[in-house]
Formats: C-alpha cells, structure tokens, sequence
C-alpha cells in the first residue's frame, strides 16, 4: 500500500534521489507504470540506475551495471544535491513529529542515548536541498511523537522557528505516505496535517497513530488500494523474494 | 623504480600504528575487509576510526577492541539490521563518537585531499546536529554575507584503498562506485592501495581516464583476490547479501562476535585462509562478464 | 524522453542571448569553434566571455565584436605568439577584463557547480592579482583563525561544451583531458552539448564511468563533427598546430583578421561548409587507432 | 644550453609541474639520462606524460596517450598541487626581479598597459606551492628589472615584506636558469645573486644583463657546456624541427 500511494507521487520525468527499500520500490514501480522516464539518483553515486534485481542496498552493483553515470559521492551531494538538481528525496526514520522533523540519530539524549540509530547519512542534505521531499513510514505513536529527541533532518519548524527563516533552498517534508493515513504539510503553520484515509481507516485510528492533536482537511482523499498491476508488479517482479513487502 | 608490492601483512606492520585515524573507505563497494582483519590480528588498539558507513569491517574492529573512537556519518547495516558491538561501545560509553552526515564527511575529506583547512557546504540549518557536534560550525561569505557551514578537514593517518587493479607503483583504477576513495587517499598522510589484480604498467597506460589513485601517493600495494568479502569489487564477485543478513545475529551476541573473529580472522593467518574456510563461496559469488568497449587514445 | 537534438544553428538561436555570459569551455582539447562561429555568424553583442584560456576561439569572437568583457585566466596562442585581436582591445580600452589564476578560474566555476557563493583557495599571497581585481578577497578559517583567499562563484548563462559523444538526451561522455567541463557545464544555467557523434544511449549505459555530463543538465545536443578544429577531439583527430601558429599574423592585421572572418566564418553558412573549404584537412589530422580494452561491469 | 642545464637540475623520480618550451625540453632531456622515473604533470591534467612528440601546447594530445593518468583542472589544482604533491615547478616570465617576483600580467600600469601579456595561468599558484621553483629565462635587461611592473608570481619579497611572513608552503624560486649564468636565490635576504656562468661569459657580461646591483657569490659554479649527447638529444630527439632550441 505504502509503496503504491508513494509511486503515485512521483511524475515522469523527475530526478529522484532513491534510498533502500520502500521508496526504491516505489520509484521502481513508477517507472514501470505512469513515469517511464523517472532518473533514479542514488547517493552512491549511480545515476539513471536501471537495477535489473532489487538492490539490497544503495551501493548495490546492479545500480551501476547499465546506469547512465557513476560519479563520485562529492559530486552526488555538492553537483547534484546542493547543486540543486533533485526533485524529489525519499526519507523515513524512527521519529517524524508535527513539523515534518525527522529522527534517525538517538532515542533519549545525544550524550546517553536509550537507543543509537544509524544517524542522518545523507537525509539532513536531502530534507535541506531535495525541491521536495516525500516521507515513508508505518503510523504508530512512537513513530509520530509530537516532537522528536533529536532533529536528524529538518522539516518545518526548528526549535519554533520557521523553515523560511532558515534559508533552506528545498521546500521540505510535502507529504507523508502511512500504511493507514497521508499527511500533508500545511503550507501556513508548517504542521502535518491528516490529508488522506486508506481505505476502511478511520480518523480516530490515525489520531491514536500521532502524538499531537491532529488536524482534519474537510475534504479528504481517499488513496485507492493498489491495483491488481500494482500489486503484480511489486510481489511478482519488483520483491519477489518479499524483501520489503 | 622499485616496485611498492608487499604482503597485507607486511603492509599493515608498517603503516598502520596504534593510536592512528585509520581510514578504510569505500560505500557499499570495495570495502577492504581483508586489511580490517589484518589490523584486528595484528591487535592495534586506541585506532580513531572513519568512515562514511562504519559497515561490517568497523563493527568487527571494535567489536575486537581496536577502536578509541569512531568517526562517521551512517552507522547501520543496512536492509539487514544494527551494527551491534558499534551500538554497545556506543551505549555504554565505551566508544568515543564524532558524527557528520554523508556530505559533511565527504566535504571533511575533500577539504583534507586539498590541504584546506576547512570544508564549505550549504547544510545543518534546522538540525540538531551542530549541537551534537560542535566541530560543525559557520562563516559568512566574503560576497553575499550569507552563513554557511563549515566542516574542519579530516587527514588520516592512514588509509586504505581497494580497487580492481593498479601496477606495481600504485597507480590505481578503480569502475563502479567510487565513493570517497580519491580523497580519502589524497587527504591521508599514508595510503595503502589493495587491488585484486596487479597490472603492467602498460595496462593502466592504456586507459588513463580510468586511474582514480595515482601511484605518486600510494605507499604500498597488496594484492589480495577477494580481499574485499563480505563486500564487493564490479566486475570480480558480487556482494555476500546473506553473511550481511548473518551479521544481525552475529553481532548482536558478544560471545558469537568473539567466536566468529575466532574463527575467520584470528584463526586464519591470512585471506587465503579465510577463503578456503569457505568452500563454494567463489562460485556463488563470481561476477558474470559484462565487458564494456574500449574508446580510442588515438592522436 | 523528446530527443534534445539540435542543429547548431537552433541552438545558438535559442540559448545564446545578446549580454549572456558565455563559457566554451575545453582546456586546448575539445574547444568548440564550431559554436563560437555560429555565436559570430548570429551577431550576438554585448557578451561576457569567460574561459581559462581565450585562445583563438575568444580572440575571433572578440574581433567580430562579439565582446563586452572577458572573463579568463591566461590569454595567449601557446608557442605561436599572442592573441591580437584580444590585446589590441584591451590596450585601447574597448574591452573590459576581469582576471583571475588558472586556479581562480577553476575555483570560481568548481563553486558554481556546487551553487556555493565563493571558492577558497590558499593562494593570492604576494602576488599583485588581489590589488587587480577587488573580486579576490579573504576569509578567516573557523578553525585555524588563518587567511585563505576567496573567489566568488561563476554561474554562466550558457556554456557550450564539445565531447567525443553524447546520446539524444545530453549523457555526455569524455576521454583525454577533461579541463573544467563538468564544472562549467554544472555551473551553467543553460547547457549546449555539442559532439563528435551521437550514439544509442545503450553505448553510454555500457560504460557509465565515463560519463562527464549527465543529460538532465543539457538543454540541447549538436552533432558536429570537426566541431573542434583547428583545437581537437582525442580518438577523433589532431589539433591544427598550424593554424595555431598562422593566426599570429592574421590576428596581428585587423584586415587580415576580417579577411579570415570573411572567408570562414561569415561566408560559410555552418560547419560543413567550413570543412567544405579546406580540403585534405581531415586526412592531415585524423587520428590514427589507439584503443584500449574495455572493463568488466558485471556483477 | 638553458635546456642543458635546467634538466641537471632534476632529481629521478621528482613530481614535475611542466611548462611548455624549454621546461619541457629540460624535463625530458632529464627523463633521457639520469631521470628515467621523473614524473611530469602538466597543468591540462596529464599526469606521468611519456609524450611520443614534442608537445607544442600543455594541452597537446601526445600527453594524453600512454600516460598515467588524466585528471579534472580542479583536481590537478586542488590535489596535486595545493595539495603539497609537486616537487619543482617550472617557470618563466617576461619580467624577473630582484626578489624573483615574476611578472607575466603588464609591462606598464595595469588599467593602461603598454603591453598586455598573457596573464598568470598556473604560475601564481605554483609559485606558492611548489615544492621549490625553477626558472628559465634569456638574461637582459628588459627582462631582470630591479622591480617588476606587477608581481604575477611571488618570489621572495613582496613590496618589501618577506616570503616567510605571508605563509607560502612552497619555497619559491631558488634558481634562475639563464643563457649566460645561473643565479640562485641568497637565503639570508631571499635576493637573486650570481652562481655560475656559463662557459666564456664573464661576470660584467652578467650585470649588464639585469637591473640592480648583482651580488656575486665567492665561488661560482661553472655549468658545463651541453654535452654531445645532450645535444643529440635536444636536437636530433627532443626538438628535431628546432620549435624551441
């Protein structure tokens, strides 16, 4: 589901800039439905990757294999990313709080942390300088708390300051694709708000899934489960080993 | 000139010293795993780590006690789990942790690679990662006047490098991903290059678009087929997905990490012997062919 | 993906504008004089020209009154002499110049490809450069408290880059010496690819480390071969060091030099016209088969 | 002669910064006799040339085909040479000074030049960077100054302020190759005095050729004459259609 609402997202055309898993599914899957010609970035340095298996990783050889560019993780982030030429970033991570904040670092304090996550990788550059940026994740409250033990990856409001404020070139956090609801950034207070209810969820349901009190769009969308193409598509060609699904 | 070839073991003696930022590069692609166990045998301690992905070959080093700190961007193995003696030097305090994200230390490196001082980027605005570090700072541009971040320049002791081949002087080519080598080697004070084929000169000639890493700072070449398992080297063999799904387990039980480094690198005395402790692993991992054309030098 | 492919004619006309600041870049390989004619032909005014080296190509776009400014490191016909039509308007005050180093040059382009607002450098100390040009300036290190020398960002409207190869949406690929094209390319809002010959996108997907450019930085591609001389393509043929030396006395005479342009500029409607004029150039210079082996990119 | 002995100047196995015409002469002769591993970098991005031809630019294709290695402007600039990574850099210049300042930019005031000269290319940073400096220049007047019009490379005074207090990592020019003497560089004051003359010129020839009053140092070398095969080799080799000798 997750996957399918995400590709939905992504327009022909666009320079994405890929990360492991759902979103490499996802833009996989666009690229085989309505965005046949989608330039996949990945932050190894493969340009215009067509994996011919489902990389296990972002350094995986079957992005390089048939790519249009290897070049060198300098260019990646100073020609490409900062340079700014991606449209799209994919992110997810521990924690996304209100304001499109993302936690990938600790749980408790920096200096004793309760729990050590991998860290920021490339998403504190990406959330800076992707022109937008897509998050994905499973809803659950320790996943949405209303503000995250540490900002990894900046969203919409630091600290109470605004993103405009901060001089960041990309337009940050747009949208955020759930197994049950789609958030939406509100483009006056920076705050996520519900946008979207999958099917047969409720709104109660997504409140208890976030850690602040959630507010509403009147009209709501209603993200169609993936189709029987999608859903062959992912199971039979893109993971057939059900890595991620 | 005289040739740089020696053994891993004898490179390792000579320049990798306790105490030392050591740095093995390589993301995803090419990380030497082969000179990781070698230092673990050769029982370095106190080792400041860096990498961009500590990866594997980190979390078998501290795991085994080589490491005082590390420095990094993205500790974890990805799609498959944690790096667990990495997160418990981490939890308890045992481990000292200096943290950039993926472009902070590559612009770490290239700042080294340059003898500058300093690295600019445009990042870190709204995150709390300059808290976290106060070695992230600003400057404000002599033109614009506008902030922007500054990262101080890493130049390790020591750093090493696999690739596909170099000739006997270093000179080194590397296809496939390329991540931070070139700077990583230029940044370091000592530069280890290990290749899976050593070349004629003439090979390299041939082609000099392709040399990454010229021979002119590179202190010593080994040759070590497969030197790069658990990971991998285009056009060589594949990466072993599954030992690093292994790992998850492996790492997460002290007693098991020990009987593993037991095993496979205190108990082999080299790569050849950490090879023929795996029986079928070459021919499940050998790369297909997929050989490019070449284009003409011609003048 | 619509094609991107162009004649030079349309590409001139859509992406060079009457006060652009225009880069044709290539470091005495792969200089585009097929662009700076048709730039000469369309009569485009009031440009700044920014290159390390003007060479021939600024110095007949300066004579046929294209330039405003010139914006470059080194201005000279290397071994031949010098370039007249540049110094006599200098001289005489007609063209405004803003000077930097090799290095400057490279800075300046390195930061706009990376949209920083200035390059750093340690460099300018002792040398009168800073006291000619106010846009060299200073920054203190954050670190270190040291001086290091900056250069602000160049961002060109266009840059016109020539290549042995390209495929119809603009993936560029380059061999032999690489000057800053990928930098200017990066740096550019606008970007004209103009190559030797125009392959299947599978020949770039075949050997995707050789790629300088990528595609969704081109706004056009033109196929023109010979495109480069009297500079050169490596693998495709040689630099007319004759025409090199031979321009001293054309561009020495203001009536010479309009003569040239004359003959081989205006009166030729496009390139092949131009070839069309010199007969036996292309077996005199045509380069002789050096090819090397290609890689294995299997994994 | 200058060819001659410029080249005995370089040790085997030096990293080299190569110009074009004599320097490159020099460095190859040297590559011929007794510095078979002298590694030539040109400022185009060859690294360990072994051209087939004499090169007539820096840029010349024969650098290219058989060499070690061909790397980005930014990274011969960056890497190799900030990067503290060359050994001597060739140099020269129409004006030379006391000081060793080189002046390759104006003769006369730079916003109303009398001549306008190629400018710096490579040579300002090179002055600061390399490891030492060497340069090659035909002795007179014109060209040895007391003071140049405008300092495009440093030597070793700088409108009176010393080389070691504006923090140069390189050592400057410490010889000048001319066609009538060597001079080298006092340590002490960091001026340009008399080393050696060349065979039959005498040390009133010498100070007719520059402009300030010439310090002669106790005893002078005595370069030797090109020998018959350094001469065969620059002629009959190096240079068989006389485009530099």
């Amino acid at each position: 589901m997750m996957a399918a609402v995400a590709a939905r997202e992504l327009r022909d055309g666009e320079v994405t800039f890929v990360g492991i898993g759902l979103p490499n599914l996802a833009c996989n899957l666009a690229r085989a439905l309505h965005a046949p010609n989608l330039v996949l970035i990945y932050e190894s340095g493969a340009v215009g990757a067509v994996p011919e298996r489902l990389p296990v990783s972002i350094g995986d050889p079957s992005l390089v294999t048939g790519s249009l560019m290897v070049c060198s993780m300098a260019d990646v982030f100073q020609l490409f990313l900062q340079g700014g030429r991606i449209g799209v970033g994919f992110l997810g991570g521990a924690q996304i709080d209100r304001w499109g904040n993302i936690n990938t670092t600790v749980v408790g304090p920096y200096a004793h942390p309760k729990v050590r996550l991998p860290g920021s990788g490339g998403a504190a550059e990406i959330a800076v300088h992707a022109r937008r940026v897509l998050i994905i994740s499973r809803l659950n409250p320790r996943a949405f708390p209303a503000e995250v033990d540490f900002v990894t990856s900046p969203g919409h409001r630091f600290h109470g300051r605004p993103r405009r404020e901060l001089s960041m070139p990309g337009a940050g956090p747009v949208k955020v694709v759930t197994d049950k609801a789609v958030l939406e950034t509100d483009p006056e207070s920076g705050e996520l708000v519900l946008a979207g209810l999958c099917p047969g969820v409720t709104v109660a349901e997504v409140q208890a899934g976030v850690g602040w009190p959630l507010r509403v769009r009147p009209a709501l969308d209603a993200p169609a489960a993936p189709s029987a193409e999608e859903l062959r598509l992912l199971r039979e060609v893109l993971d057939p080993r059900g890595l991620y699904l | 000139m005289d040739s740089k070839v020696v053994s891993m073991k004898e490179a390792i003696a000579a320049h990798v010293r306790d105490g030392d930022t050591v740095v093995i590069e390589g993301f995803t692609h090419l990380i030497c795993f082969a000179a990781g166990h070698e230092i673990i045998r050769q029982r370095r301690r106190d080792l400041t780590l860096a990498r961009l992905t500590p990866d594997l070959v980190f979390d078998q080093m501290i795991g085994a006690g080589c490491a005082r700190k590390l420095v990094f961007s993205w500790a974890g193995n990805p799609g498959a789990g944690s790096l667990h003696a990495f997160r418990r030097a981490v939890e308890s305090g045992a481990l000292e942790i200096e943290e950039y994200s993926h472009f902070g230390m590559v612009a770490r490196l290239a700042a080294g690679a340059a003898r500058l001082p300093f690295g600019v980027l445009r990042n870190y605005m709204g995150s709390d990662l300059p808290a976290a570090n106060p070695r992230i700072r600003t400057v404000a541009c002599p033109y614009t006047g506008e902030t922007l971040a500054t990262v101080p320049a890493l130049e390790p002791d020591v750093t090493i490098v696999h690739a596909q081949r170099a000739d006997r002087q270093g000179n080194t080519q590397v296809w496939g991903l390329m991540g931070v080598q070139k700077e990583a080697a230029f940044a370091s004070k000592r530069v280890v290059v290990v290749v899976e084929e050593l070349v004629d000169e003439a090979v390299i000639r041939a082609d000099p678009n392709r040399t990454l890493i010229p021979g002119l700072v590179v202190d010593a070449v080994v040759v070590e087929p497969w030197g790069c398992h658990p990971s991998y080297a285009q056009g060589h063999y594949d990466r072993d997905n599954d030992f690093y799904v292994d790992w998850e387990a492996i790492s997460k039980d002290p007693g098991k990490l020990q009987g593993y480094l037991d095993e496979f690198v205190y108990g082999c005395a080299d790569r050849a012997a950490y090879l023929a402790r795996m029986p079928g692993l070459q021919d499940r991992l050998r790369a297909r062919e997929r050989t490019c054309a070449g284009v003409n030098y011609g003048f």
